[in-house]
């Protein structure tokens, strides 16, 4: 008897839940948003500090009642940086989760594998990776915020020009972000009056590239360009001054967080890289109008988990690129939300002013990278 | 019949599912990577289970077949199915001239041999960018059409991957059961003496390498038409290992146990999803505590101990099945 | 012609990290006839484990002895939990459990120590040494140092102690071995301990070269695996010339092949061989008795 | 004109002669032994006939041909098979099919025919059966068909052997030590088996330790010692010659 009433109770209890749960949902549906990251696995460490940005944002606004009234689901799965993965989960978000919006594929290899699938279930989605062939040729319902990789090349070849090198010797890892790196260092000499000199090549997992550089080093190379992530380098780095190489280095914005000056110690000093305005966010002029954005990111993040990179900023930025979006549009519908996706106008983000149109998905200009020198184991804005 | 009760089980089983649940993302998203598994699975256990040869490069031949596809319909504008048959060309003949010195080495050696085969073609996947497209890989592929129809739905695919890995089941089930199942098991059992009985153990084990590479080129194949992309981290060396795993894991040299794995080992991550960051440490976990309490593979173990409780029922005078 | 000195040196740097790795398999392989394939995760462990004793504030030499102690005692408990309780395994089924462990290990070390890449300070002070117009790192010759020292101590603990020769004794036969006395499930134990604990020391020696994260030790696994068999499975001489050797033909390949290549060309190397010497370089060959 | 021919083979491992200098022929239809000490170079010679090592110097002729350099799968095509000192049965297989693996060359389906399951080859697997039952009938091993071979006992297993290599029609056998290892019952049902092989039609080598079973069904034997011929001749012959008597006295 005793059972009898207890399960009366907790049944009565649950149904209250449930009313009220479904209450609040018949106010407003909720925006489901979902996520392919990668978290773990090679480019952990681009994917981990997209993850903790949107966790904790998505947190933020729902705390604040949601958008519009609109609660927002996360579902969010672990790529682990596989092309195969990322085509699976994406399958999931929209076939079982059936998710509104599509943030996510942390490298270029997991975007450009989902972007037929997502073109074909009409779902809006926002890339976090950096290559250009994600959006040009402009594709409907695929918008990207990082900087690509062309910008990245245009603005270390730019930089050059005004210091007057002529002959660059280039060093790239085997990785997507690497490789696609090289591709566009290649195809942009030319315009800038540079000649590649030397193209040598290292695998990710490498623990030496004195041979390469060593090649290098013999040629008349003015400079060396190094595109790459994580530890490889780093260990570049180091390997140069192993070898008494005094040439300007440039390294690409994926080393952009401190852990590559960490680990690279003071090999690291003098070298330039482009990258977004977040890592030198106190540097900016008070009336830079990045700055407050930036500093309010840089500082949520850090008291929630600790040094923050760029990366996780892209995550922010395609978030509240999302988010305003929503707002504008009214509606979770996903057609709708496209479109104002694509009228982004004046978005202030932190890696730079975003002016999206139905012909430039991505709506960043080359001012939105900064030119940094590694000064004393700091960043040093220059431009 | 008897001798088929087993497989017509097992097709009535994946025929019935979509069936049941058309729209489930388990049986038309999920069920599409286990199909491309079991065959590949399949392909190796022909190699590793009935032969004894141990591959640690078969993700090569499934990558070939793959990149194949891809380029020759791409590239060259070739029809998909045309593509498939010449990458399948090319991939006897490669696994045909590679067999016989590789196939003379044994054990770790051979293990060695066949894993630098793989990483060999990877590594080309990933550097040879104006034909395979780098790391970034080739998508777009056009999709496949059977007498006029384009295999454009999850569905559609799962009836043509399904059909595909049923006849590499069936193909292996029969083999086991013939003359060349026999020289083979022969050759995995004592070589010499597989000699003695006539049997041209190098020739025996280079065309079931060339067989089991072929079926993983086909495998290749589909699985591109079916993503309509390719990417170089679908076919390295730890996709090998995990195959050799999915192997073992069900048990080596029973088809239905390379089944068996290639199902665990493609669900697993699906289901452990849920757990995050602990995935990797369950995973990994659970494989050693199968591996460890069935060390003889999950299928074979539990045939055994059927077979076991069978003989012990009819011992005891109780009528067992028969 | 000068580059070439240097190539011979970064390749000798390079393939003294393998010959490290390598010499562990060859421990595990000598007393169980099984490749461990969760070496790689060993050399992890010891490094992951000293970056971390180091950042709590452990002074760097005690670091680095709780850092082998501690993988020493995960190899004896990999040995205790998963190689001996399935005693019935054959070869290919205990190397999938090796397998298994490595991936396990591999999610530990992530939920204990994360994702981030770690470094180590270097030994000693890092200016690099000048010979002729190449330059080697003191760190590398620390490596160095610690192979030669590594490989001489293996050799004589097999040729030269009770203990080495039982367990040599194991992978020739292990009945005959149980017979005459040998307690080989000890044997097995402490080849597991001493196998990590040799790649905890590798892990040591490298990491201020090439730094560690919970997913590094694959690749080091790896490419010890390779110089283990090229080398010839369980000859400790074997693993560290196989070791050498694949670091050379990397680097000389890399230098004047091509850099994108350079693992190819190495794999490609160590297939050639095996062509010509099944065995290995300095392995023997099985003569099977019918 | 003998059915197998030795001349003048010679077998070092390093320095060690294990054969030298031996010559002899096989007449066709008869039971011919090779007997000797430990360590007298028998298995050896039947790896060399084999060709499983390969001769120092030397020829082998068999049926006239020279097969000194064939593979062992081309030397087994052309008659010859053998049974094993140290057992290679097939245990990862039934009974039935190691008898069936001795059928091999009296079979013809390939790979992909295997894999099609075609008529023929249907029809071919029924007929294998038929001819592997009939072999393990004539080695009174019929009712063991569909067991496992892994978990018999050994006696069994020997037995298992000649039915297998019987199974591929030899013209010669090559049994080593067919007996080590039997008990009384199982040696006598042997040496009634090897009569009834030569009585079928194929001729027998036998390398074999107990005497009396040697002495018992051989036309001729042939004593090696230290990879030498020491004596060739009728059993009677053998067990008269004094330097035979000495050599195994020696040995103790």
């Amino acid at each position: 008897m005793r059972f009898c009433k207890n399960l009366f109770a907790i049944l009565a209890i649950l149904s209250l839940i449930g009313l009220f749960g479904n209450h609040q949902a018949m106010a407003k549906d909720t925006l489901k948003i979902g996520s392919f990251l990668a978290v773990t696995g090679p480019a952990s460490f681009l994917g981990d500090p997209e993850l903790k940005t949107l966790q904790m944002y998505i947190e933020e606004i729902n705390a604040n009642g949601g958008v519009d009234g609109h609660k927002i689901e996360f579902v969010h799965y672990d790529t682990k940086g596989k092309a195969k993965e990322a085509k699976n989960f994406v399958n999931r978000l929209i076939k079982k989760d059936k998710v509104d919006v599509i943030i996510g594929g942390t490298t270029s290899g997991n975007s450009l594998a989902v972007i037929d699938i997502v073109q074909k279930a009409e779902v809006p989605f926002i890339s976090l990776a950096g290559s250009i062939k994600i959006v040009e040729p402009v594709k409907k319902w695929v918008f990207k915020t990082p900087h690509t990789d062309k910008m990245a090349a245009e603005k270390i070849f730019t930089d050059m020009k005004k210091r007057g090198i002529k002959k660059v010797a280039l060093i790239t890892g085997n990785g997507g972000f690497d490789k696609s790196g090289r591709a566009q260092c290649l195809a942009l000499a030319p315009e800038y009056g540079i000649e590649i000199v030397a193209d040598e090549k290292y695998d990710n997992a490498d623990t030496d590239m004195t041979t390469q550089l060593t090649k290098i080093r013999a040629t008349d190379a003015q400079a060396i360009v190094n595109f790459g992530f994580g530890k490889a380098p780093a260990i570049v780095a180091k390997n140069i001054k192993q070898l008494g190489i005094k040439l300007p280095v440039y390294e690409s914005h994926g080393v952009a967080s401190k852990k590559f000056i960490e680990l690279a110690g003071d090999a690291a000093n003098g070298i330039r890289l482009p990258a977004a305005a977040l890592i030198v966010a106190d540097q900016l002029p008070a009336d830079d109008p990045q700055k407050k954005v930036l500093l309010s990111y840089k500082k949520k993040f850090e008291e929630k988990y600790g040094p923050v990179s760029t990366f996780g900023g892209h995550a922010y930025d395609a978030l509240f690129i999302t988010v305003d979006a929503v707002k504008r549009a009214g509606t979770i519908d996903r057609a709708k939300i496209r479109d104002e996706i694509e009228k982004t106008k004046g978005f202030v983000g932190t890696g730079g002013i975003f002016n999206m149109s139905p012909t430039d998905h991505l709506g960043l200009s080359l001012d939105a990278f900064k030119m940094i020198e590694i000064e004393n184991g700091n960043w040093k804005l220059l431009y | 019949m008897k001798r088929l009760s087993g497989f017509v089980l097992f097709s009535a089983i994946c025929l019935i599912l979509p069936l049941l649940f058309p729209d489930n993302y388990y049986v038309t998203v999920v069920g599409l990577t286990i199909f491309i598994n079991i065959i590949l699975a399949v392909s190796l256990n022909l190699l590793m289970g009935y032969a004894g040869q141990i591959s640690l490069g078969h993700a090569a031949f499934f990558g070939l077949g793959a990149y194949s596809s891809a380029i020759l319909t791409i590239k060259y504008g070739l029809n998909p199915w045309i593509a498939m048959l010449t990458g399948a060309a090319f991939v006897a003949g490669l696994s045909y001239v590679l067999s016989r010195p590789i196939l003379k080495l044994k054990g770790h050696y051979l293990a060695m041999a066949t894993l630098g085969l793989g990483i060999i073609v990877h590594i080309f996947f990933v550097q040879a960018d104006e034909l395979t497209g780098g790391p970034d890989g080739i998508s777009g592929l056009p999709s496949l059409s059977i007498m006029g129809m384009a295999i454009d739905s999850d569905l559609k695919w799962y009836w043509v991957l399904c059909s595909c890995m049923l006849l590499s089941v069936l193909f292996s089930l029969n083999i086991a059961d013939s003359r060349a199942g026999r020289a083979l098991s022969a050759v995995h059992g004592s070589e010499i003496a597989a000699q003695m009985m006539g049997i041209d153990t190098a020739m025996v084990k280079s065309h079931i390498f060339v067989f089991s590479a072929l079926m993983a080129s086909f495998a290749g194949s589909l699985f591109a038409h079916q993503q309509d992309f390719v990417s170089p981290e679908s076919f390295s060396f730890f996709f090998s290992i995990e195959l050799v795993t999915m192997v073992v894991l069900g048990g080596l040299g029973s088809t239905f146990g390379a089944v068996i794995g290639a199902f665990i080992l493609s669900i697993l991550p699906e289901v452990l999803i849920v757990f995050e960051d602990f995935e990797v440490l369950i995973f990994g976990a659970i494989l050693m505590v199968i591996m460890i309490f069935l060390p003889e593979g999950l299928f074979v173990a539990l045939k055994n101990k059927v077979a076991a409780f069978v003989a012990k029922r009819q011992e005891e005078g109780v009528d067992g099945p028969s | 012609m000068d580059q070439l000195l240097q190539f011979l040196i970064s390749g000798l740097t390079v393939g003294s990290i393998y010959a490290l790795v390598a010499l562990g398999f060859s421990i595990i392989y000598n007393a169980s006839d099984v490749v461990n394939f969760a070496q790689g995760e060993f050399v992890m462990i010891g490094a992951m484990s000293a970056i971390f004793l180091i950042k709590a504030g452990v002074s760097y030499p005690v670091a680095a002895i709780l850092a082998i102690l501690i993988t020493a005692a995960v190899g004896l408990a990999l040995d205790k939990f998963a190689i001996e309780p399935a005693k019935n395994a054959t070869v290919v089924s205990t190397i999938i459990i090796t397998i298994g462990a490595s991936i396990f290990l591999r999610g530990a070390a992530l939920l204990i120590w994360g994702k981030e890449i770690y470094g180590l300070p270097p030994f000693t002070t890092n200016d690099p040494i000048k010979i002729g117009s190449a330059t080697i790192l003191p760190q590398n010759l620390w490596v160095m140092l610690g192979t030669g020292v590594t490989v001489f101590a293996v050799k004589y603990f097999f040729d030269h102690t009770k203990m080495g020769k039982a367990i040599l004794a194991c992978s020739f036969n292990k009945k005959a071995a149980y017979l005459v006395g040998i307690n080989v499930r000890r044997m097995l134990l402490v080849s597991y301990g001493l196998s990590a604990a040799l790649g905890a020391a590798a892990g040591l020696l490298v990491t201020p070269i090439t730094f560690m994260s919970y997913n590094a030790g694959v690749m080091l696994g790896l490419k010890g695996f390779c110089a283990a068999i090229l080398g010839g499975m369980g000859n400790s001489m074997g693993a560290v010339l196989g070791g050498i050797l694949l670091g050379i033909v990397e680097t000389v390949g890399a230098g004047f092949i091509s850099s994108g290549y350079k693992d190819a060309i190495a794999f490609f190397v160590i297939m050639l061989v095996l062509f010509f010497k099944p065995s290995g370089i300095l392995g023997k060959g099985e003569t099977e008795r019918v | 004109m003998a059915l197998l021919e030795v001349k003048d083979l010679e077998k070092r491992f390093g320095g060690l002669k294990a054969i030298s200098g031996l010559s002899f022929s096989v007449e066709k239809g008869i039971i011919f032994s090779i007997i000797g000490p430990n360590g007298a170079g028998k298995t050896t010679l039947f790896n060399l006939l084999t060709n499983i090592y390969a001769p120092s110097s030397g020829a082998i002729f068999f049926k006239g041909k020279e097969i000194t350099k064939l593979p062992p799968f081309k030397i087994a095509r052309l008659g010859i098979s053998r049974t094993f000192q140290n057992l290679q049965v097939f245990l990862n297989m039934s009974v039935i099919e190691n008898v069936m693996v001795g059928c091999h060359l009296r079979s013809k389906s390939g790979l992909l025919a295997s894999a099609l399951r075609l008529p023929s080859v249907i029809k071919e697997e029924k007929m294998v059966r038929q001819m592997a039952y009939e072999a393990l009938e004539f080695c009174g091993l019929p009712q063991y068909a569909s067991r496992p071979a892994g978990g018999l006992p050994y006696g069994i297993l020997k037995k298992l052997e000649v039915a297998r290599s019987l199974a591929s029609r030899p013209e010669l056998l090559l049994m080593d030590e067919p007996a080590a290892g039997l008990n009384d019952t199982e040696t006598a049902e042997l040496c009634q088996l090897i009569k009834r092989i030569c009585d079928s039609g194929v001729t027998v080598l036998l390398v074999e330790h107990n005497m009396s079973l040697v002495m018992e069904i051989s036309q001729k034997v042939l004593v090696l010692n230290y990879g030498k011929l020491l004596a060739e001749g009728s059993p009677e012959e053998i067990q008269k010659n004094p330097e035979v008597i000495a050599a195994y006295l020696g040995e103790g």
